[in-house]
């Protein structure tokens, strides 16, 4: 019986199997010294295959798989859609950076496969142990990656930061299982959230949540627990970072999102609190501190760390189980990130790496498409309308007028003012500003081709977005 | 008469000596990862008090894979050093600090 | 006949675009034709006008061209109200205007922008006949405004001269003050009265409660709205203390000077109050201050004129004293005598203006009287001219200024009131004055000998400059005999009853008898000793007349308070631009607020220092301050 | 005080004290020989609590592999001997911290009521290593499978990042010193192409 | 097509923008393109205007289709008299902007019509929006062409001044967001009928008056906020500021009419003295830094706002006239006073930026003390500066009378102070206009051109249709104040049931 059902899970699991057996090939075909072009075509080819076949394979109703230790329904399923996506935008506009930077190589990729794999454990997992060996999965794919540039003083320090420092959160969250683990006497995450329901609150509970809630809040870099984000944006390499940025986001979310669904913790007075001021601090610091950045990747971090906050602030607004806005925020800002490091990967060359925002001085000038592509991503992550950013962050603040909270509103209104001002200076170097990098890459047709794809979805996506919507009302609600 | 809550409380205090471990230390890199070693093994503790006192086993697998997880993190944890020490000559931490602001 | 009236402001805008637009090769001689004669058309037409009005006793023409605004319950029109008053004023405008027109075609004709001299002037007689025959108080004010706008675009007429630029800038910002108070007091009356008509405020004027109306600072209601709409004409007839922008628009051409600054636009504020007489006559306080103001204008301005040298501006500080003599009759109530003053006054002074022009003309255009003398001889036709003038405005008997003068005199003696009885005295004075510094002008321009070079080369002008001067002579001469006219207007509610007028030659009987004509003589004789004989007198030396001479001379420190009140805003003005606007608003506000959030964000990407423990540090100390508060809370 | 007592108090404070002086001690070859200690103590106590095969696991894999690790890389690198020198201030808020967030945790446990000793049934039939196996094949089969990817990673990542093609360290070659002169080692670059 | 005539009239100028982004040809068939498109919406609000049934108050042209309803939005246009009106004014002044820009030469051509074609898009999309979100979302999206527009063909300081100008509108709007949310989360409708039908507690109106004034006060700008317009103004390329001043000020007025008045009276009642004090400010203080600017831009600037300040003060003392008179009646006369300095401070403005523009074109400097006796160099261009320098002052006769007229009856029934204040604009302004012409245009010449090129013959009909335009309006004001009665009476009556 228990093969037979181990069986039927594999069946099930079958795109990330699929991936799994492809990244060995792929770390295969790098140790025998295929040429990195086979490597890349290989690592496309499983990762279209696995979405080819996770589409054939879409879940409408949730089925338990792996004795109840992995979860697939209709919501993984769409996460993980997102992921392939993304996914393969970075690949493919990476593969000539990686060329140029000598990091291309099988196991590079396949590191960044098993990252992508630790992800999807992320997403589907329903126990506590397979969650754990996601993240360490995924983590661990990526401390490499950061050090597989070995050259780099940067990229080693980002590396070592990274490493210590998602550890602690690692055993923060640990500790936080631990405790749950002693509490409910499972491991399941459905059977901790259902103890919640059937006894009355435990402050143990509470506060093991809390702990894992802070290792959520660590790997989204949350403020006050975002400082490696800054480094390690600034010190890996541009796809390493592009991946960092927006996958384990949308991992993390459906983490989140497992934790707290179907659970009563979460109109808990103390634990909604945290979050809605996690939120709101990380808003606040995020924007504060990418005002005065110089570099770009930097500027890109701190953004991220306010718009983790409002991540946050998403899942502070689930109420009711309805995860949709927190859900089309991290999806939104996801490929809207990913389109931002893309293009920044994009236009970094061999001899030159892109690093400054002073060196987008008059890009318009040079590539107007570029810096028309760019202006879109940076206003969408701004959430001004004509882009997906926008809904975005309309969703969240009508959520938080609905909740009463008019106060926390204009705050975080008024700070996204003040965030739109770094975004702003980017716009105003590539169009306003004279002169221009003359190193700075702008050619690479299908790479162009590419990199449109995203910024035009964030327009079509804002012109008719209903059915994302209802899409995501529907499966998350 | 050792109760549950003397297991915990060690632990509790195991885990707080490692984290501040962490911080405490501004010299050698190697300390850092020797701490993180005694938080895992704070955590495994509770793990097993927990899985010991509710008599469920499942408590001791997880333990298990914190185990071959905290092997495979400390090995790559000493090669990143490995690697900063070739490119920097030296592990100290109060010199790591290349990325900032 | 009704209908005739829409051909009048017609035909003026027609001849001033056609003008204004017309193409270059349109002659200017042409053009200055058509432009008199449409004008000239006009005048037909309005004398055509007039003689049907009084062809019947109560005939009032009265409706609207077109609706101008109707909104909730708001209607103002574009129309008309002829009257026996607003069709004699129409008669006197065109008139004036007309002769004006033929003049400017000689007097202007070496000028290059010679076709927009026209465009102006006939754009001047149509707002001047908008105003006029308006029936409603917006009306009135978008004449009145677009008077003032050709009044400011003619003293600028040679806008290379800086003095003349200066000078239509004062013209137009001294009547934008009146201007203010004026909308004030438009909007009082309609604020009142729920409507800018003037019938509808007429016929309300008995329904109104206006005890029930508010009271500021202890003066009534329409007391107030009269002072304002007095204000107003104050600007535009260049009463004290608003008339210091008509000495110096003289700086326009000189034709512009006799039709806008002495005939026509100047009197509109004394038209206006005629116009509004039902209201004024239920003021008290502002009725008295009217008086007050018209008699000291009458005579502190009139004495500026006496040690005036440039010719126009002697001109037209009489021209403000005579404006004075009529506010101070309108401030008895006498609007009937204010107005007969009024249209004698428009035929002489534009007369006496239009002699100037002719000498200065002459004598290219040097407008010095000290450089003048002995024109007689040269130019007789002007001298003749000009002589006529002088004796209609010294109100020599049998002039028309006799007629008026002496009936505004009278109605002001027979006021019963203190205050009319100083006031007589003063316009007593002011006659006196008058006599002096016309007779000055006479006997320094045309007596003795000439004070310059290049006497052979004076020559008199051509006809089409003599011909408007011998009309005008005839018409100054003649005009007063219509006395009985004006008595009899009945429009005015409190007409002239108390004037006891018992036919023309009663009236000259007793004109020529009353303390005028002393004042007559006396000013002759004081203007032949000194300035024909150059006699010099014991008092003149005296210590007192010096510094009375001095204080005159200084014509009071007008402008200069004017200068120190607009150097004063301008100066706030910079100040709070700079400091306020720029500084503080923008500076401290606006741009400070991000600066400082700026700066504190590099504060913090400064103190951030990069390393791994205190990372690791902030995460457990978040941690234990999360921990300690909602511990804390729980417990 | 029965002897169960006595050996988790002796334990404990040997572990406690241990892993303090791991925390504060400068030589890194005696914080790696703590460990060792702090351990076999902890095996020692995960044995009173019926964790047999842990304990031997722990013994072995982190004893006998990961710490060999340890001491092969800090002999590998041989850092010298540092004293570690935070600021006193820096020091004692640090140590505060530790000891609140300690406080907190002991509340947040004291104040939770653990059922105590209701749930032990003593030693069920089967022994310890036997349920951990069966446990592993079947329910956990699948995460088993997931860490012996992570341990591939870790193998993967251990050898790439250490991994040279060619010569990459920082230690100068003597020879090529001298041969450097001003011209080669001074390049003028402009600003703006940094 | 008449029932889709909004939709075209928003989409023709966008679509065909986007397109010319990525069409660069030859600069004659730019223009062409340009004026062609253009014109095509200038007619088509010809068309809408001539359609519209003015006698009825109700929404027209209404379409309403399903947008988000996940969340309730709809693409719901439709528009009323004063709609129109603006409508028309922004057609007729981007037509007008196509051609001058036409007698330009600037770099990207195709990028700078391409602007200027979305932003006419987005405004029409401003105007005719009755579903608050889709009004916010034209609204925030005007912002990024204006930006562009100031920022890449803009003066020297360009970038401080565009950065100032997005930053300081986005502010405002997004509290205006905020309000429109607060909104929906209690009526659950976006609609602004359904806006119009709301009804709020006092302290709930008075917050939601106080977000949504500040986004639209900004706009405008008044008193406080005003500070970004002179700065726009002086850096955006001419074009740029005739469309600023033009269209983009009375977004801000069209909000205050369409959003906060109606939906809050109650708010705006207990707040309007506050308001009220501040137009004054902006009539009289602002009028006088006016005077004290050497910049010809900025001083026209300035007295946008001053003017502007006519408008909020005609908005704002509807509620006292109401207390006074207990009548509708004067409502309407300060509401339509207010509507009619909107079109007429378009108009007069426009051609204000376009003569400093074409002087900017040909000395290279605006500063006034560079300056002096044009009228000898360039005679037309002198007579037009000085013909609507006039008619910013207020003339009679010229639109910009009317307005002030009726705002000043309006007020002074309300307070007599309030009118004195706002009557002293007739000297302010005329000192600055004034001031700035005899400094300008009168006078002898300082700096002698070479080739001195007089205005040109499309700059010369552009100047001429705009003049006639101000003279019939200033003659004629019945059309359009009947054009607007039925609307401004049913908004009163709503207002007056309301408060």
């Amino acid at each position: 019986m228990i093969i037979e059902n181990t069986l039927n899970s594999l069946m099930n699991f079958i795109p990330e199997i699929i991936l799994f057996i492809m990244s060995m090939i792929v770390l295969l075909a790098g140790t025998f010294r295929f040429s990195t072009k086979y490597v890349f075509h290989i690592t496309l080819l499983s990762v279209v295959t696995a979405l080819l076949l996770s589409f054939q394979n879409y879940a409408v109703n949730a089925s338990l798989l792996f004795n109840s230790s992995i979860i697939k329904s209709n919501v993984t399923d769409f996460f993980k859609y997102v992921c392939y996506f993304i996914f393969l935008v970075q690949i493919l506009i990476s593969r000539n950076y990686l060329v140029d930077k000598k990091l291309a190589s099988g196991e590079f990729y396949s590191l960044l496969l098993f990252a992508l794999l630790g992800c999807f454990v992320i997403i589907s997992s329903n126990n506590l142990i397979v969650l754990f060996l996601g993240i360490e999965l995924s983590s661990l794919s990526l401390y490499s990656l950061i050090a597989l540039n070995r050259s780099s003083i940067i990229s080693s320090e980002a590396a070592i930061k990274y490493f210590v420092l998602s550890t602690i959160a690692s055993g923060i969250i640990l500790f936080g299982f631990s405790y749950l683990y002693g509490i409910t006497g499972s491991l399941s995450i459905e059977d901790i959230a259902k103890h919640q329901n059937l006894n009355e609150s435990s402050n143990l509970y509470l506060f093991s949540y809390i702990l894992v809630f802070i290792g959520v809040a660590f790997k989204f870099a949350v403020a006050p627990f975002h400082m490696w984000l800054p480094d390690v944006y600034e010190g890996s390499p541009l796809p390493v970072t592009n991946f960092i940025a927006s996958i384990p986001k949308i991992a993390f979310f459906v983490l989140a999102y497992r934790f707290l669904e179907d659970n009563p913790i979460i109109n808990n007075d103390n634990f909604s609190k945290l979050l809605l001021l996690l939120g709101m601090f990380s808003i606040l610091a995020g924007n504060l501190f990418a005002l005065a950045q110089k570099k770009i990747m930097r500027m890109l971090a701190y953004s991220g760390v306010a718009n983790a906050g409002f991540i946050f602030l998403g899942i502070f607004l689930a109420v009711n189980n309805n995860f949709s806005i927190a859900a089309f925020y991290v999806v939104s800002y996801s490929i809207t990130i990913v389109s931002a490091i893309s293009i920044i990967t994009f236009m970094s060359s061999k001899k030159f790496d892109l690093v400054y925002i002073n060196d987008l001085k008059g890009l318009s000038n040079r590539s107007g498409y570029i810096a028309i592509l760019l202006m879109i991503t940076l206003l969408s992550t701004a959430g001004i309308p004509l882009t997906i950013g926008f809904y975005a962050k309309y969703l969240i603040l009508d959520a938080m007028i609905d909740r009463g909270l008019i106060i926390a509103t204009v705050i975080v209104v008024l700070m996204t003012v003040i965030g739109l001002y770094y975004y702003l200076r980017v716009i105003w170097f590539m169009f306003f500003e004279r002169g221009s990098n003359s190193l700075i890459n702008t050619i690479g047709k299908f790479n162009l081709f590419v990199l449109s794809l995203i910024p035009t979805s964030i327009i079509l996506i804002f012109l008719f977005p209903d059915y994302i919507f209802k899409y995501v009302f529907e499966i998350l609600t | 008469m050792i109760t549950m809550t003397h297991y915990l409380v060690f632990s509790a205090l195991l885990f707080c000596i490692s984290i501040a471990g962490i911080f405490i230390n501004r010299k050698n890199i190697l300390l850092l990862l020797m701490s993180i070693e005694l938080m895992l093994l704070s955590v495994n503790t509770n793990f097993i008090v927990f899985s010991h006192f509710s008599n469920d086993i499942s408590g001791q697998v997880f333990v298990f894979f914190i185990l071959a997880v905290a092997a495979a993190e400390s090995a790559i944890g000493l090669a990143i050093i490995v690697s900063l020490y070739r490119i920097r000559n030296s592990i100290e931490i109060n010199l790591i600090n290349k990325l900032k602001g | 006949m009704e209908s005739l009236i829409l051909f009048i402001p017609f035909l003026l805008l027609l001849s001033s675009i056609v003008i204004g637009l017309s193409p270059i090769s349109l002659n200017n001689f042409y053009s200055g034709i058509i432009g008199t004669l449409l004008v000239f058309v006009s005048l037909v037409l309005s004398i055509i006008i007039l003689l049907d009005i009084y062809s019947a006793e109560e005939i009032i023409y009265y409706d609207d061209f077109y609706k101008w605004i109707s909104v909730g319950d708001l209607n103002i029109g574009m129309g008309y109200l002829i009257d026996k008053f607003s069709a004699i004023m129409l008669v006197v405008v065109l008139s004036i205007s007309s002769i004006v027109h033929l003049y400017s075609i000689g007097y202007m004709k070496e000028e290059t922008d010679f076709k927009r001299f026209f465009s102006y002037i006939a754009l001047f007689t149509f707002s001047m006949i908008l105003l006029v025959i308006s029936n409603n108080l917006v009306q009135l004010f978008i004449g009145w405004e677009g008077v003032g706008l050709v009044s400011y675009l003619l003293i600028g007429f040679f806008y290379k001269k800086q003095s003349a630029i200066k000078a239509n800038l004062k013209a137009f910002l001294v009547n934008r003050i009146g201007d203010m108070f004026f909308i004030l007091g438009i909007v009082m009356v309609y604020a009142a009265f729920d409507s800018f008509d003037y019938k509808t405020i007429f016929l309300n004027l008995n329904k109104i409660d206006l005890e029930n109306l508010e009271i500021y600072f202890g003066l009534s209601y329409i007391d107030f709205s009269c002072l304002f709409l007095f204000i107003g004409a104050m600007a535009k007839s260049a009463q004290i203390p608003l008339h210091v922008w008509l000495p110096d628009s003289m700086e326009g051409p000189t034709p512009i000077s006799a039709l806008i600054h002495a005939a026509t636009m100047v009197t509109a504020g004394i038209f206006m109050v005629g116009r509004l007489s039902p209201l004024y006559v239920l003021t008290e306080f502002t009725a008295d201050f009217i008086l007050l103001v018209g008699a000291s204008t009458a005579l502190f301005i009139g004495a500026i004129a006496i040690f005036e040298n440039d010719i126009k501006k002697v001109i037209a500080y009489s021209t403000i004293s005579q404006l004075g003599y009529m506010v101070a009759a309108l401030g008895i109530n006498a609007y009937t005598v204010s107005f007969f003053h009024l249209y004698t006054h428009a035929f002489f002074k534009a007369l006496l203006f239009l002699c100037a022009g002719s000498i200065i003309m002459s004598l290219h255009h040097n407008q010095d009287i000290r450089k003048m003398g002995g024109l007689k001889s040269k130019l007789p036709i002007t001298y003749v001219s000009f002589m006529i003038g002088t004796l209609c405005i010294i109100g020599f008997p049998l002039t028309s200024g006799f007629f008026s003068k002496d009936l505004l005199l009278e109605v002001m003696l027979y006021e019963n009131s203190s205050i009319s009885f100083v006031a007589y005295l003063m316009l007593l004075l002011a006659a006196l004055v008058t006599t002096i510094y016309s007779l000055r002008l006479l006997f320094l321009v045309f007596y003795n000998k000439y004070r310059d070079k290049d006497f052979e080369n004076i020559r008199e002008q051509s006809k089409i400059i003599t011909l408007p001067l011998i009309i005008l002579s005839v018409l100054s001469i003649i005009s007063g005999y219509l006395i009985k006219v004006f008595i009899d207007l009945p429009i005015f509610m409190f007409g002239v009853s108390d004037i006891h007028y018992n036919g023309i030659i009663t009236f000259i009987e007793h004109g020529i008898l009353s303390p005028a004509t002393l004042a007559l003589v006396l000013g002759f004789y004081i203007a032949k000793k000194i300035y024909k004989d150059k006699i010099s007198f014991n008092f003149i030396e005296n210590n007192l007349f010096n510094k009375i001479s001095l204080i005159i001379k200084s014509k009071y420190k007008f402008d200069e308070f004017f200068i120190l009140v607009s150097d004063f805003m301008k100066s706030i003005s910079f100040k709070m631009s700079k400091n306020f606007d720029l500084g503080l608003i923008d500076g401290w506000v606006v741009n400070g607020f991000p600066k400082k959030i700026n700066s504190l964000a590099v504060l913090f990407k400064r103190k951030s220092s990069g390393y791994l423990y205190h990372y690791a540090f902030s995460i457990v100390f978040s941690l234990v301050i999360i921990f300690g508060i909602i511990l804390a809370r729980v417990i | 005080m029965d002897i169960i007592t006595i050996l988790f108090y002796l334990v404990t404070s040997v572990i406690i004290f241990s892993s303090i002086s791991l925390v504060i001690v400068n030589n890194t070859v005696h914080a790696a020989l703590l460990l060792v200690l702090i351990f076999f103590n902890s095996a020692i106590l995960w044995l009173m609590l019926k964790a047999e095969f842990l304990s031997i696991v722990l013994v072995l894999v982190y004893v006998g592999a990961v710490l060999v690790l340890f001491l092969f890389v800090i002999m590998l690198l041989d850092i010298p001997v540092k004293k570690n020198s935070s600021p006193k201030l820096y020091l004692l808020f640090s140590v505060t911290t530790s000891l609140i967030m300690f406080a907190e945790l002991y509340m947040i446990i004291l104040f939770h009521n653990f059922s105590d000793e209701a749930n032990i049934v003593v030693s069920s039939e089967l022994n310890n290593t036997y349920e951990i196996g069966l446990m592993l094949f079947t329910e956990y089969v699948f995460s088993f499978e997931i860490t012996a990817f992570i341990l591939l990673v870790a193998i993967i990542a251990a050898i790439a990042i250490n991994m040279s093609k060619k010569q990459r360290s920082l230690r100068q070659d003597p020879g090529k010193q001298i041969l450097e002169n001003k011209k080669s080692r001074l390049k003028i670059i402009k600003g703006d192409e940094l | 097509m008449i029932e889709n005539i909004l939709s075209l009239l928003i989409w023709i100028p966008i679509i065909s923008g986007l397109f010319l982004l990525f069409f660069n040809k030859k600069i004659y068939i730019l223009n062409t393109y340009n004026i062609f498109i253009n014109f095509i919406v200038f007619i088509l609000s010809i068309f809408l205007l001539l359609s519209f049934n003015e006698s009825n108050a109700a929404f027209q042209f209404v379409e309403k289709i399903e947008w988000i309803p996940s969340i309730n939005i709809f693409y719901h246009l439709g528009v009323d008299a004063i709609s129109v009106l603006l409508i028309l004014l922004n057609t007729i002044i981007f037509l007008i902007v196509s051609f001058y820009n036409s007698t330009l030469i600037v770099k990207k051509t195709n990028q700078y019509y391409a602007s200027f074609l979305i932003a006419n898009g987005l405004t029409i999309g401003v105007f005719s929006a009755l579903d608050a979100i889709l009004f916010y979302i034209f609204f925030e999206a005007l912002l990024i062409p204006m930006f562009l527009i100031i920022g890449i063909w803009g003066g020297a300081n360009r970038i401080y001044a565009s950065i100032k100008f997005f930053l300081y509108t986005f502010l405002g709007s997004i509290l205006l967001l905020v309000a429109f949310l607060y909104i929906n989360s209690s009526i659950s409708s976006f609609s602004v009928i359904s806006f119009y039908e709301s009804d709020f507690s006092l302290i709930e109106q008075e917050w939601l008056f106080i977000a949504m004034a500040i986004a639209f006060a900004i706009k405008i700008p008044m008193f406080p906020f005003h500070t970004w317009l002179p700065d726009a103004h002086v850096e955006a390329p001419t074009s740029g500021s005739v469309v600023l001043a033009a269209i983009l000020l009375k977004v801000g007025a069209y909000g205050f009419i369409r959003f906060v008045i109606p939906v809050v009276p109650m708010g705006a009642q207990s707040l309007d003295v506050f308001f009220i004090t501040l137009s004054l400010i902006a009539i009289v203080y602002v009028g006088l830094v006016a005077i004290a600017q050497n910049d010809m831009k900025k001083l026209i600037a300035y007295s946008s706002i001053s003017h502007m300040g006519f408008v909020t003060l005609g908005f704002f003392v509807i509620f006292q006239l109401f207390d006074n008179t207990q009548s509708g009646s004067d409502m309407i006369i300060s509401l339509s006073g207010s509507m009619y300095q909107i079109i007429s401070h378009g108009f007069v403005s426009a051609a204000l930026f376009m003569c400093v523009g074409s002087i900017y074109d040909r000395y290279k400097t605006k500063k006034i003390s560079d300056l002096s006796g044009l009228l000898n160099q360039m005679p037309v261009y002198s007579w037009f500066f000085v013909f609507f320098a006039l008619a910013n002052c207020g003339l009679p006769g010229t639109s910009s009378f009317v307005g002030e007229l009726l705002v000043i009856m309006s007020s002074f029934k309300a307070n007599y102070i309030y009118a004195f204040f706002a009557s002293t604009t007739l000297i302010i302004s005329a000192v600055y206009s004034l001031w700035l012409v005899k400094r300008v245009v009168y006078g002898e010449v300082k700096i002698t051109l070479e080739e001195c090129i007089d205005a040109n013959l499309i700059e010369k009909i552009l100047l001429f249709v705009l003049a006639i335009l101000v003279l019939i309006l200033g003659f004629y004001p019945d059309y359009i104040m009947n054009f607007m009665n039925a609307t401004l009476e049913n908004m009163t009556n709503n207002i007056i049931l309301k408060i």
